[in-house]
């Protein structure tokens, strides 16, 4: 029974054989190439995971947020603004906003704070996000120092701990009543940092920010749906970002596997010779060297995808934490949820299988080219 | 210039294709300029071994071509949250002016791709190269067209700025709009469903016919390619309405999404493939009996026959139990 | 077909399987270093006949080996196969006579293939590999299932009785042993030629005479032999039907059968 | 045992990890949802826009809130010198209003 099948598994022995006989070359060869679709498949990965993450979460940001800019910066936004935007049709509610950030010295940390007084705080004590009672080692009850704006340190106590999971919206937090936050910065009385606005059907929302524009020219409306897209561009640009980093890696892969191929040690061509003589046939051949240039490069992909999958959602992205954590002292750990679709594993392929088996069709056909009675000769 | 890891995919991978082509290309004018069979010399063995090379670049730009379509759908899709307006692919290739002729570019090339493996096989079961000037005339269309896509590609992708305002497949694809997508979306669904099922028929008979027969293959190729042209039509006029089970919604390309069971991408192969085997049935006709050609090309074109039918069928087959249970009644 | 004793004609009606027409096979054509390796050489080989090309190296019989062997294409001239490969060249009947000058690399592998087996001077056996691979290693292309032919070459391995080595690497093996796995490797597809080129370049004579055997039951097998060498044990031996003698790339005397 | 059926196998043990992993996904989605939705109480509830995933400046801590040139507020001729600047770019300034 001459069947095709039968005849590529023959070869693929073969290939497989071959491979092993020259044990360094083609082992190093495959665990660059793992390595290298190890860190594209943990960046894909990490970067869909936690965009899917924001997506989710963020979809309960307020519906707009209005800012007030002075000379291009952010400034306190008078809270007289706040009845005539209520006032706008189609507007439900306009909460002000007071918020800020704290640097704390001795940690080297910046915190942001912010006034709340729906959390039942009594005065002078915050609520503080995990990664703070993390990186100051607080627990409930222990008293947390600021230094206010005139240098003087005021105490307060913990009141309780934000859940550790959500470290990913709010590691950094501070929560403290209004009264405490204006005492601690000293912050204008009538102001606010800005305004969180809701409006009652989401699809008004461009028609009310043009309403608020005509009527406060100094203020600068985000939608919702702006705040989205801003870490749907980002997280793709910065996937482009370090794709393009990683392109130099598979660039010089592509290199190193074309000098591979090329350089075709005399060994490896006498032993194509031999096949030829005794009745190999060229695309013989070039379905051997297809073999085994497929076979490294399915390994490759497969243990590269698969440890990546391990790497980001079992270690949660470990390795990428200083890179991404960049000089701030606090990090937050969160534990992704999975989420890969089979969409990212073509792009994945695109960008790495098929790179090296373009750059390893014109070696292996010179090697398959070589003249059957060369053998005789030599 | 919207840089993601798929256009990056996408892009890198034209450009590898073109300049294989341009390779294969340099060398398939010299073996049309110095072919001949009969001499024994040195430059004729070597011209020999290069068409292994050539061939072999051409099955890889063909399978690259039928991956990179359907990435290149995928990534439009999927892009389409980054335009205001743009419901589906559809929208993101109104983006800019290079969206469609890349798209039908890409269909084109696939074909082109095909038909030379097609030639390429028959070549290959001739004693003398019978087909190999045929073969490199074709492979010298082919590369201009693919560095054309390629061209396109990166106008196109170049050309993409997040958030510019495009108008939707709702109104892309609508009656009134101007342009060859609002035509096909306004051909009347009535008269495209007897076309589109009476072509489907009349190729089944030639095809049979010529099958047993082995006579009127012409007609049995100007149908197949006929038909393919119809379900192109009518998969925008009618069938995607059964799928989305909305008598507005004209796009072809949101079928291929998840909520659809990604049907699109079987119907779209089964298209594309019966068309290839169809026409590659016709080419191939000049040729039956010419030389060594008389014992190679008849099977191979009952083998072309059969996957042309079996491909139509699959798509009939999926269209009309679609419309059976579609619970979208179409009023003629 | 029943066989004659060594050196008399068989009694079967002799075909000439293959012949040689002004055979002209230079290298290098058109560059300064050109040169001619086989001049203008015609040749018919008898089925079931051992024929000898003799003469000093670099006469030409090692490329006309090459030629008729199907592993190279002649510069000009034609060569013409009868009864041998056709099985490989779809469409083709048994009997009538093939030119294979200009076939395509593919069917000339195929008919090398299925018609000739080939024992190289330097034996040309793959090192990595074990010795029933490298005896398998010709069936590989062929697609045929793997139980058959590993079948195959075990049974060869015991007619040559290295089927101890079965599974050890081929650099273990003595000279000898490395000649009958390049010999068992030449017949796993059942050629119908064998082709040997310098055979006994490196066997003292005790194995030479061992080899000259194994060729005498070949040719009672009814398989056409042919063997360039310049070695006396072989080109004079009783066995041998026919000798050609060639230098500078030309046919000198055509011996008849003795 | 041929070398092919082992290569064979291994790569139809590694697709099937993949596919199993690639079924399980649902099933893990489903498992935190319950911490996504308390984040999404925590986010209603307090009004926050951003992820803290870099607290080192206010452009990198709050992408979406921040202004324009938020990123060269030091001074005129201030670089952008965060690590993390180099992949959080402020957001692109379009303005929805018509």
């Amino acid at each position: 029974m001459n069947s095709s099948f039968e005849r590529h598994r023959n070869i693929v022995d073969f290939a497989l054989s071959s491979l092993l006989r020259r044990k360094a070359k083609n082992l190093s060869l495959l665990a660059v190439y793992t390595l290298i679709v190890f860190v594209i498949a943990s960046i894909i990965f990490f970067i869909h995971a936690l965009k899917r993450e924001a997506m989710l979460v963020l979809q309960n940001a307020p519906d707009m947020v209005v800012q007030r800019l002075a000379a291009g910066r952010n400034d306190p936004i008078p809270l007289g603004y706040q009845e005539k935007i209520a006032a706008i049709r189609g507007v439900s509610g306009v909460e002000p906003r007071l918020w800020g950030y704290y640097f704390d010295a001795a940690v080297g940390a910046n915190y942001t704070l912010m006034a709340s007084d729906k959390q039942q705080l009594e005065p002078e004590s915050v609520i503080i996000g995990s990664g703070v009672a993390r990186t100051r080692r607080l627990a409930e009850g222990d008293m947390m120092a600021f230094r206010a704006y005139n240098g003087e340190p005021t105490l307060f106590q913990v009141q309780s701990i934000l859940p550790y999971a959500s470290e990913l919206v709010a590691a950094d937090l501070i929560i403290l009543s209004n009264r405490d936050f204006h005492a601690l910065f000293n912050f204008p009385k009538g102001v606010a940092t800005d305004f969180a606005v809701s409006v009652r059907n989401p699809r008004e929302l461009t028609t009310i920010a043009a309403k608020i524009v005509r009527q406060f020219p100094d203020t600068r409306p985000i939608l919702k749906r702006e705040i989205l897209r801003t870490y749907d561009s980002i997280f793709d640009w910065r996937g482009g970002m370090m794709i393009v980093v990683v392109a130099m890696a598979v660039l010089s892969f592509i290199i190193f596997a074309w000098d591979k191929a090329t350089g075709l040690s005399a060994e490896e061509r006498k032993e194509i010779g031999t096949l030829k003589s005794i009745g190999w046939e060229t695309t013989d051949v070039l379905f051997l060297k297809f073999w085994e240039g497929s076979a490294i490069s399915l390994s490759a992909f497969l243990c590269g995808v698969i440890l990546a999958y391990c790497h980001v959602f079992f270690f949660s992205a470990s390795l990428f934490e200083h890179a991404l954590k960049g000089w701030a002292v606090l990090y937050p750990q969160f534990k992704l949820t999975p989420a890969v679709d089979p969409y990212q594993l073509a792009v994945l392929f695109f960008l790495t299988v098929i790179p090296y088996t373009v750059t390893t069709i014109v070696p292996s056909w010179r090697a398959a080219t070589v003249e059957p009675d060369a053998a005789m000769r030599s | 210039m919207i840089l993601q890891p798929a256009v990056l995919a996408l892009l890198v991978g034209s450009l590898l294709t073109s300049f294989m082509l341009l390779y294969a290309l340099c060398y398939g004018i010299r073996i049309l300029a110095r072919w001949n069979i009969k001499s024994g010399s040195e430059l004729q063995l070597t011209l020999e071994r290069r068409t292994y090379l050539i061939s072999t670049i051409l099955s890889y730009t063909m399978a690259f071509q039928l991956l990179s379509l359907f990435l290149f759908i995928y990534t439009a899709d999927h892009l389409h949250s980054q335009f205001s307006g743009a419901m589906c692919a559809a929208g993101t290739l109104n983006v800019n002016a290079f969206g469609y002729p890349l798209l039908i570019m890409k269909i084109v090339n696939f074909m082109f791709s095909g038909l030379w493996l097609i030639i390429s096989h028959a070549d290959t079961r001739g004693y003398d190269y019978p087909l190999i000037k045929f073969k490199y005339a074709l492979l010298i269309v082919i590369a201009p067209l693919v560095i054309l896509e390629t061209f396109f590609l990166f106008e196109y992708f170049l050309g993409l700025h997040a958030d510019v305002i495009t108008s939707c497949c709702g109104s892309l694809f609508s009656i009134d709009k101007p342009g060859i997508s609002g035509d096909l979306a306004a051909l009347p669904s009535g008269p495209m469903e007897t076309a589109f099922f009476s072509g489907m028929a009349l190729t089944f008979a030639s095809g049979l016919y010529f099958y047993c027969k082995g006579k009127g293959g012409y007609i049995f190729s100007a149908l197949s390619f006929l038909t393919f042209a119809i379900s192109v039509a009518a998969l925008i006029s009618f069938i995607c309405l059964y799928f989305y089970e909305l008598p507005t919604h004209h796009c072809p390309f949101c079928i291929l999404q998840k909520e659809y069971g990604y049907v699109g991408y079987i119907l779209y192969i089964a298209l594309l493939g019966g068309g290839v085997a169809g026409i590659g049935t016709g080419v191939l006709l000049p040729m039956r009996n010419s030389g060594s050609m008389a014992r190679v090309v008849p099977s191979l074109q009952r083998r072309l026959i059969a996957t042309n039918l079996l491909l139509y069928l699959v798509f009939t087959l999926i269209v009309s139990c679609r419309m059976i249970f579609s619970s979208l009644i179409l009023g003629k | 077909m029943e066989s004659g004793d060594g050196g008399t004609r068989c009694r079967h009606e002799v075909v000439s399987v293959i012949r040689l027409l002004h055979v002209t096979k230079s290298f290098n054509t058109g560059k300064s270093n050109q040169f001619t390796a086989v001049q203008d050489v015609s040749l018919e080989i008898e089925s079931g006949r051992v024929t000898v090309l003799k003469g000093p190296s670099g006469s030409g019989k090692t490329t006309l080996l090459t030629l008729i062997g199907c592993m190279a294409r002649p510069t000009s001239g034609r060569i013409m196969l009868r009864a041998i490969g056709s099985s490989a060249l779809p469409g083709m009947e048994e009997a009538d006579e093939v030119e294979i000058t200009s076939l395509p690399e593919r069917f000339l592998t195929g008919i090398r293939r299925t018609a000739f087996g080939f024992i190289f001077q330097h034996f040309n056996l793959v090192r990595g590999i074990t010795v029933l691979e490298n005896v398998m290693l010709p069936a590989y292309p062929t697609g045929e299932g793997r139980g058959a032919v590993h079948g195959r070459a075990l049974k060869l391995l015991e007619i040559f009785n290295i089927s101890r080595h079965a599974h050890s690497r081929v650099d273990l093996l003595s000279g000898g042993e490395i000649q009958r796995v390049a010999i068992a490797r030449a017949l796993i597809n059942n050629p119908s030629v064998i082709i040997a080129d310098e055979p006994t370049a490196h066997l003292d004579t005790k194995l030479s005479g061992e080899f000259m055997e194994i060729i005498g039951n070949f040719k009672a097998e009814g398989k056409t032999i042919l063997i360039a060498s310049h070695d006396p044990l072989v080109h004079d031996s009783a066995l041998v039907d026919m000798v050609v003698e060639m230098r500078d790339g030309r046919i000198i005397q055509d011996g008849s059968g003795r | 045992m041929r070398k092919s059926t082992v290569f064979f196998s291994f790569i139809i043990l590694c697709g099937l990890l993949l596919f199993v992993i690639l079924y399980r996904i649902p099933v893990s989605q489903k498992k935190s949802e319950a911490m996504i939705a308390s984040n999404a109480k925590i986010v209603r509830e307090l009004k926050l826009t951003d992820l803290s995933l870099f607290t080192e400046a206010r452009y990198t801590r709050h992408p979406s809130m921040a202004d324009l040139h938020s990123a060269f507020q030091d001074h005129p001729l201030a670089l952008d010198h965060f690590p993390s600047g180099s992949l959080v770019t402020p957001p692109h300034f379009y303005n929805e209003a018509p």
